[in-house]
């Protein structure tokens, strides 16, 4: 079932291309990566696939209705509020799946330490909490690869794999190359 | 013509003078904002030539 | 949902102190330096404290708001919130919790200034109600100038918002007046609450849509 | 459809061949009439009554202070077209008047205020036209600053298109607002502009010089548009052709 439909997509800023003529179609409960350098334009894309920009010439058809689990370039944490209270204000509850999920990253111990102490990487994995407790059946993941240990790194591409397999759909952007044979979707400035 | 008021006004008579002010400081407004704009007009028309 | 939201922006605002007692604290400073630099026993006319308590209000709800989307829009919590089609809403809580947690206690610190200025109680009061609906006018103008100048300092906020407060501080300077003579204030008065109701419900929209366009 | 016209017919490129074309020619053409107006104005009319000739700033402050406020209507309009249909040229346009009104409303306030020396014996009288015409200069400003401080021009027009609008519904406010608060004084000013007869050996020339100043501001506006067409378009392929 078809999911986002591209056609020759298309932006610019300030009269400058960032993305030119991208053409793909995405299927619902497919995983998929969107490659290219850096300034390519894959933030861009995401934003144009989630509907936070429009796209300056071209189509674009999302049949998807409902709301999208959204994972941007931003942690999305607020810095002067401490774990927990950043979880909570992100309508996470503390039952053992999360209490786990912190043991597994690390974070337990830090629990009532503000976040602003933490390191980009712990940051990384908090904000992916929300990720990892979302209901919805689309997850769009900016660089979600980025900063994590090895071991943070195979938990999300399992958890990433897991998903696809419960039929959700999973893109995500990263420059990095796995070994692994995703769907990929490469982009050039 | 009115002889008494063209020699009152050139001779800045009776309040005139601010009358002048006015009139330099208007065209020189306008003037400059002109030159101005013509000056940009012909660099940027340069410039894309040049990288053409 | 919405009342969960209300909650979350009066945590994240409690929770970051230093942004709301602090305009409070600069407002008592810049108070106290008031009679400190005007010879407080002169029989100068209520009309000079009043306009200065007017002006300064502006100025501190302005710094009072500097925060206001510039924090959410840096951590990606805006972004979320458009994700959801959350903008207006969240824009409409924002306002109103910065109006209860910094517009409201400005406005009882001027009452308590202005009380102890020897004003009469009636004027005081009257001054305490005005000051009230007009921080929340000011609120939503100032939201909306951070919204426009977001990350580039609040002087570009300041210099494209106070043109439009001037009508409201007008009819304050006039309100101001007519209460001195002990005239009848419900014409101002209904005019301000007016206005207050038309600013709070179409400005939101406004820097929803100035919001999203940062967000593109 | 009329998205599809004015995309056809109002395009960058087909409006910079116009004005490239008419835009000096038309801006010569008012300079001289304007200038006509003014040696009329100054020459051929008698002097006022009560003020002499410093009365003969008028056909300068006349003209400046009511184009101060058309070219902020005008700004409005091209911005609810841009913001409407999407229009960039309405955009490029509608920035370009912006310092095109904050010269013109700087001049109103300077004649304005050389012209209440000998008439009100100082440079400046807080009445409710002047008030309301700084708020005017201040507001141009903040527009210019506004759009100055954005890299990412797309997004620099959205803003400064809706501020424009706001602005435009905010005016007669702040007008009204000031022309009731400067009831709060007593002391009556001379208003300047609205006498309650003027002579039509004044009229004529004046209305002259209001006409042929809005052609002269106007292609003022053409050429700061050329300006700002040739700085943002400078990437597309069709100036390269001129």
């Amino acid at each position: 079932m078809k999911l986002i439909e591209a056609k020759n997509v298309s932006y610019k800023i300030n009269d400058r291309n960032i993305l030119n003529n991208i053409s793909f179609l995405i299927n619902f409960g497919e995983l998929v990566k969107i490659s290219g350098d850096n300034g390519s334009g894959k933030t861009t894309l995401l934003k144009i696939i989630i509907g936070l920009t429009k796209q300056s010439k071209g189509e674009l058809i999302n049949h998807n209705e409902d709301k999208v689990c959204f994972l941007g370039h931003k942690n999305n944490l607020k810095n002067y509020l401490s774990i927990k209270e950043n979880l909570m204000i992100q309508g996470l509850k503390l039952n053992s799946f999360n209490l786990d999920l912190l043991e597994r990253f690390n974070l337990r111990r830090h629990i009532d330490n503000s976040v602003g102490t933490l390191s980009f990487g712990q940051q990384k994995k908090l904000s992916l909490m929300r990720v990892i407790n979302s209901d919805k059946n689309i997850l769009i993941l900016d660089e979600p690869f980025v900063g994590l240990d090895q071991n943070s790194k195979e938990f999300l591409k399992n958890f990433m794999e897991a998903k696809v397999k419960e039929n959700k759909t999973v893109i995500f952007t990263s420059h990095i190359d796995f070994k692994d044979d995703y769907r990929e979707i490469k982009i050039n400035g | 013509m009115n002889q008494d008021s063209l020699i009152n006004i050139l001779s800045m008579g009776d309040h005139g003078v601010y009358v002048w002010i006015v009139i330099v400081v208007l065209f020189a407004i306008l003037g400059s904002t002109i030159i101005l704009l013509n000056r940009k007009i012909r660099q940027a028309k340069q410039e894309i030539n040049e990288e053409g | 949902m919405d009342r969960s939201i209300l909650f979350i922006e009066t945590y994240k605002l409690y929770k970051r102190r230093r942004a709301w007692i602090g305009p409070v604290l600069v407002f008592l400073l810049i108070i106290i330096s008031f009679p400190l630099t005007l010879d407080i026993n002169s029989e100068n006319p209520p009309q000079i404290y009043l306009s200065f308590i007017w002006i300064s209000t502006l100025l501190v709800t302005m710094l009072g708001t500097e925060l206001i989307f510039s924090d959410d829009f840096e951590d990606g919590t805006l972004e979320q919130y458009a994700v959801n089609n959350q903008l207006i809403e969240i824009v409409f809580y924002k306002v109103l919790v910065h109006w209860l947690l910094i517009g409201i206690p400005l406005a009882f610190v001027a009452f308590l200034f202005i009380l102890s200025l020897d004003i009469s109680i009636r004027i005081s009061s009257i001054a305490l109600i005005c000051l009230i609906i007009s921080n929340l006018i000011f609120i939503n103008f100032f939201s909306l100038g951070n919204a426009l100048s977001l990350k580039k300092g609040s002087i570009l906020g300041l210099l494209i918002t106070i043109p439009f407060l001037i009508p409201v501080l007008i009819v304050l300077g006039k309100m101001t007046t007519s209460a001195l003579l002990g005239l009848s204030l419900v014409g101002h008065l209904s005019l301000l609450v007016g206005v207050m109701f038309l600013v709070a419900s179409f400005i939101p929209f406004i820097i929803s849509f100035i919001l999203r366009t940062h967000l593109e | 459809m009329i998205k599809k016209f004015f995309h056809q017919f109002a395009s960058p490129k087909s409006y910079f061949a116009i004005a490239n074309k008419f835009g000096k020619p038309v801006l010569v053409f008012f300079f001289l009439l304007y200038l006509g107006a003014l040696v009329w104005g100054l020459f051929f009319t008698p002097p006022d009554a009560i003020q002499g000739d410093s009365y003969r700033i008028i056909y300068m402050h006349v003209p400046a202070s009511f184009m101060a406020q058309i070219l902020f209507v005008v700004m409005a309009i091209t911005s609810a077209v841009f913001l409407i249909w999407k229009l960039k040229l309405a955009a490029y346009v509608s920035k370009s008047i912006a310092p095109i009104g904050a010269i013109v409303t700087f001049f109103a306030l300077f004649s304005g205020s050389i012209w209440g020396i000998p008439t009100w014996g100082t440079w400046w009288q807080w009445d409710a036209r002047i008030t309301s015409t700084l708020i005017l200069f201040i507001m141009y400003l903040g527009l210019i600053s506004l759009h100055a401080s954005f890299e990412n021009k797309d997004k620099a027009d959205k803003f400064f298109s809706v501020l424009v609008l706001i602005g435009v519904v905010n005016i007669p406010i702040i007008k009204k607002s000031v022309d009731w608060w400067s009831t709060l004084h007593q002391s009556a000013s001379i208003t300047l502009t609205s006498k309650p007869t003027i002579d039509p050996v004044m009229l004529y020339p004046l209305m002259f010089s209001i006409v042929t100043f809005i052609g002269l501001i106007f292609g003022l506006v053409v050429l700061s548009s050329q300006n700002e067409i040739l700085k943002r378009e400078k990437y597309k392929s069709w100036v390269k052709n001129i």
